[in-house]
């Protein structure tokens, strides 16, 4: 890694990592709606046509079965494609392809699968139902494919270097709340951030709340606050919820005997499921607690301000849970 | 084709002007801020919209796209409604859950489609399905773009219509483009309206700003859809005077491209028919307008006094049974522990 | 209930359910691939096209949106349509419409979406990758979706009447494998089991096996080998996924204070981590063990009979994990 | 359209006899009980799958539906390969994790499909695409049904395919019925090449069961897609002679209708067209018809005499790293117990 960066928002590290992996491989290509001449809803792709070229840029119709599929296609045939959802919500309409094709490819033929979907998820921007949802419990329970979720502009250029370099399929959702509102130390150079692994954004000894992606940034507001209050809050971002890294996982809960997780997907057959049960599976004797998940409710996301408000997990909500849990 | 009433005309010159000047208030509250999320504009294609609506009977169905604000006008929602949405607003007609013209008023025959292009293309035959087991003889229709014809859902809600004779109407506007992705790139055809063979209904290709012509096909199309004819694909060429939504400037769009299609205004063009005719005299129209404007300062006034919905609200109404929703609630707030 | 009716195969009383009330309900129709001439690719709706004519059993293109969709929209408009999968595999393919239209319209416009997709889930009859998934765990995580899974013929009518006369969008999971195997008394009269309501398969003391569909069948099965062994295992059949039952579920970990959960879908992000989650949660206090899951493994169903034994959750496994739970 | 080569036409003859041959062997194996799962038969329509897939170069691509066994075998897939995926050997190329003709061969350009139908347009259209930005000019070449044709699946992956002017050809083979499904209930179109102008590419609709024909439609249609002129959709009329799959016994089929397209038996037309000409004597074909039984025999007992896959090997193979399924296959038996 080298010593050279910047300050970079989360939105410009993952552009900076689309062009630098261009510029290394040139098995790389992007595909997706308005990607080239507009450089994606986003801006995430700004530059990208202008230096590539259509062919490595391409405009695709409105179509996600196609431009999953096609992605799947050129990446059987040795390519690195990228394929961009200009909302994350409009993957489910390439749900087949990506859960039945991408991911189960390898193991029924035999021939890997290395494409990145990636796309804006997440809500906070006033988005409305389908341009807000946080999809990772589905698509983590879709056996072949990876899933990596970043929180900083660090490992937003890190796991995408690292999820277009790996041999199978990987989900990269990147939260459109954070694109220009988290800003941190981006080196210039190549890096990766291993997938697999996460990462302890805070060390504490009461409690540990597991999070990912924008609620990386409430746990750690409330975990300075639960610090006032004498409660000290381990909080650990898992940067990739496929697959899990229970050894980070077990061993805070070891040290903490207590958990929380936190997540913008909805409750109900979510991702917090699967970490709660790994623990209550593999960190039985440590825990001196519930594990609680604070989560989104089980409802589309809302459109008004207030409902959105009241839909998210917040500062108050993490804090209430873990005040309870400490006392516990 | 069918010729257009005097006093139809007449109303669909009202209905734009409404619509245009709805949006322009939309967009004066965009600029201060002070909408919900984004403001999708139909600048130019207000024909399309307004003069295909005018086209359905009582109690037929529409769902309209984020651009058919005047088809959902014309369908008598009042704008009221439509504030409260971008305002996001209690008494908007989804109560602050939704945005743009994503609501329902059934009794209006209006239903809300969702943001997925396409999907409302085989919900809609399955609208009048219903209908037609109920022995009603309702007539459905929607839109779908350019770009939304790309869909999947598309094709296989328009052949789902077509092998059951399902009386829809699906109204295509080609207005050039696809957020920033042009016709080209998009499909391949000649017209949109040559896919209508390959689901063996008819298809054809009218000036959308024209709306004598678009109320003529459309109403045809209506009037073969009753009959039990079953669907048919009218292909309307218009213009997306204004970027995709009010954050994008267009700069990928042609500046003499736009110069062109100005002229092409369907209220100018209506305005310029109007004269040549000499049927509806320039003072009157002028009459609308003012009235227009009253209306929905009126209207916007109503909308403006009204509060946000409560934050309580966020956790209701998914099931039926509201005692699911309660628990959710509840175990927003505890993080699970009972 | 009537005291009349008879020992039925489960495919059997799914087929009554469906004649029934399209005998009582005039707004209930069929669409799906094959559903009328041939009866359906497994004879489910065998008869309803000779009984009920063209316009209620209608065989539609390959086009699962088009089936999906169309249920929709007739249920708006208040008809109480049931969209057959073929398998419930294809519903990946209407994905985007079951939990981004019928499940969020409600929410979003006030209108209830009465509609019920069923079709054959499960593996064990070698159908491949794509003939065989349980997919309970996407669907669960819908928010505005029901999910229900019975395991008998009594069950399979009860909730079927009770999905097509409810109010919100209920995804069917008919178990392909129970179809001609499973065979108990039904009544002949108008019955149904209530959505959202466990059945107590099997009392016991020492620990809850938590289990819905065929595998209630292998759960009964290892809990008859346990008893012999001196484990006293109670068998809780969830019936329905969404709303779940947690009074029956906390009520039946409190008596015994060990859990496992057993289920054919795949693992990770399963219906098994919902359930382990409510318990580490809500009966942490009752808990004398680890919440163990015993599931299919996150892969593919593989298509070669010993690899899809070795993938399904057998008596050997359930077992093995109870043994080890017991002894805890 | 292109004329077969004379030593091409007798291959095809081989390649259908083999197929016809190979399927009557697995016929029977199911009928013993001893296939692992079900059996889709392609007769009739060998002639399609073989014709078109010999028209492909060498390089190309091609991935076929459950019917395209001739297909296959054209493009060089041992029969062997076939009895082994049926058998669900571990000598099958996909080691008795799949079945039926869902397999990959990529040094024979031989790509799996999943079942559902439609989803390989998109993946062949993004296999080619690679190619080209590989520098390759490679054809890819896959299969529609009547009854496929109506996904979204294939809507999406044909337009994207025509507006990036890929090298696809699309064969889309009309044989009546998709499962018990009629035509007529799938789609109104007249042709079902007339789905062809909707996305702005050639249609062409050919008598399937005539092999000469087949071929040089097909070859028509690669050469334009090698020389960058997009894909096409050839359509080829055939008829389906059994059930959807051998547990099926066609209640719902008109017996004269079968008789009627006996006749149209590709193999008979091409032994009578031999006849005609006087080019390929019936006493050479006959040896053909030995030569391919003595193979067939000899590959299944020698894939009869495989074992099955071992147990371990189900928990191989979903990630390239094997370090996961390692510790799944661990947590099977475990019940997730530390
Ligand atoms: C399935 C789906 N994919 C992507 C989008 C995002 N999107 C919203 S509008 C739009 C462009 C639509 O173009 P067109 O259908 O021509 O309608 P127009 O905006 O021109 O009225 C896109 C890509 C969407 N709404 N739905
Ligand atoms: C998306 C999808 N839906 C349903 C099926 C089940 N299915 C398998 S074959 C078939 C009929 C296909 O008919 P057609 O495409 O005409 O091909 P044919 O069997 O006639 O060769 C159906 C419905 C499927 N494989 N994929
Ligand atoms: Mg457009
Ligand atoms: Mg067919």
């Amino acid at each position: 890694m080298s010593g050279d960066g910047a300050d970079l928002f989360y939105v410009e590290a993952i552009r900076q990592a689309l062009h630098q992996e261009m510029e290394r491989d040139e098995r790389v290509f992007v595909l997706g709606e308005d990607v080239g001449t507009y450089g994606g809803a986003f801006k995430v792709t700004d530059g990208l046509l202008a230096r590539f070229g259509e062919r490595r840029v391409i405009d695709t119709p409105v179509s996600e079965e196609a431009i999953v599929g096609a992605a799947i296609g050129a990446a059987i045939r040795g390519m690195r494609p990228i394929a961009e959802m200009q909302f994350i919500d409009f993957l489910a309409r390439a749900f087949d392809l990506l859960t039945n094709f991408a991911a189960k490819n390898r193991y029924r033929t035999g021939i890997g699968v290395p494409l990145v979907v990636r796309g804006p998820a997440g809500a906070g921007v006033h988005g409305g139902p389908f341009h807000s949802q946080s999809p990772e419990g589905y698509y983590m329970h879709a056996p072949g494919l990876k899933v990596v979720v970043p929180a900083t502009a660090y490992d937003a250029k890190g796991l995408l270097l690292a999820a277009i370099r790996d041999e199978d399929p990987v989900l990269y959702l990147e939260h459109k709340f954070l694109y220009r509102r988290v800003k941190d130390f981006v080196p210039s150079g190549d890096y990766t951030v291993p997938i697999g692994k996460a990462a302890v954004r805070r060390e504490g000894q009461d409690l540990t709340i597991v999070t990912w992606g924008a609620m990386v940034h409430i746990a750690l507001e409330a975990a300075g606050t639960l610090q006032r209050e004498g409660i000290d809050a381990e909080v650990v971002d898992l940067r990739t919820l496929v697959p899990l890294d229970e050894e980070t996982l077990l061993a805070s809960v070891a040290k903490t005997s207590k958990c929380m997780v936190l997540h913008e997907d909805t409750r109900t057959g979510g991702p917090g499921g699967e970490i709660a049960a790994t623990l209550a599976e593999k960190a039985f004797e440590y825990l001196d607690g519930p594990i609680l998940r604070v989560t989104a409710p089980d409802t589309p996301v809302p459109f008004a301000a207030p409902l959105e408000a009241a839909y998210l997990p917040n500062e108050a909500t993490v804090l209430a849970a873990a005040r309870r849990l400490a006392s516990y | 084709m069918q010729t257009i009433p005097p006093d139809t005309e007449k109303e669909i010159y009202r209905l734009m002007v409404r619509t245009r000047l709805l949006e322009e208030r939309l967009s004066n509250l965009y600029r201060q801020g002070k909408l919900s999320g984004g403001l999708y504009r139909s600048l130019g294609q207000e024909g399309c919209a307004v003069a295909s609506a005018m086209a359905l009977g009582e109690g037929d169905l529409l769902s309209p796209l984020i651009r058919n604000l005047g088809s959902v006008l014309a369908r008598g929602v009042p704008p009221r409604d439509i504030f409260a949405q971008y305002l996001a607003r209690v008494t908007s007609p989804s109560h602050g859950k939704e945005g743009v013209l994503h609501f329902s008023r059934p009794e209006l025959g209006i239903y809300a489609p969702t943001t997925m292009l396409g999907t409302m293309i085989p919900v809609l035959a399955g609208m009048v399905l219903g209908d037609r087991m109920r022995g009603l003889k309702t007539v459905g229709m929607t839109y779908i773009g350019d770009g939304g014809s790309s869909t999947g859902a598309f094709h296989e809600g328009i052949n789902f219509a077509a092998v059951q004779k399902l009386p829809v109407v699906l109204v295509l506007e080609h207005n050039g483009w696809a957020y920033s992705t042009p016709g080209e790139k998009q499909c391949l055809a000649k017209r949109m309206a040559d896919k209508a063979p390959g689901y063996g209904i008819p298809g054809i290709t009218v000036d959308g700003n024209d709306v004598a012509e678009v109320y003529g096909a459309v109403r045809e199309a209506v009037d073969l859809a009753r009959a039990g004819g079953g669907p048919t694909l009218v292909e309307c060429r218009t213009y997306r005077m204004k970027g995709h939504a009010e954050h994008d400037a267009q700069a990928y769009v042609d500046r003499s491209e736009l110069e062109t299609w100005r002229e092409k205004d369907p209220i100018l063009r209506l305005e310029r028919s109007f004269d040549a005719r000499g049927t509806f005299p320039r003072a009157d129209r002028e009459r609308v307008v003012l009235e227009e404007e009253a209306l929905l300062d009126a209207e916007l006034s109503v909308v403006q006094a009204a509060p946000p919905p409560s934050a309580d609200s966020a956790f209701r109404g998914v099931f039926l049974d509201e005692g699911i929703g309660e628990r959710m609630r509840h175990e927003t707030f505890t993080g699970g522990l009972p």
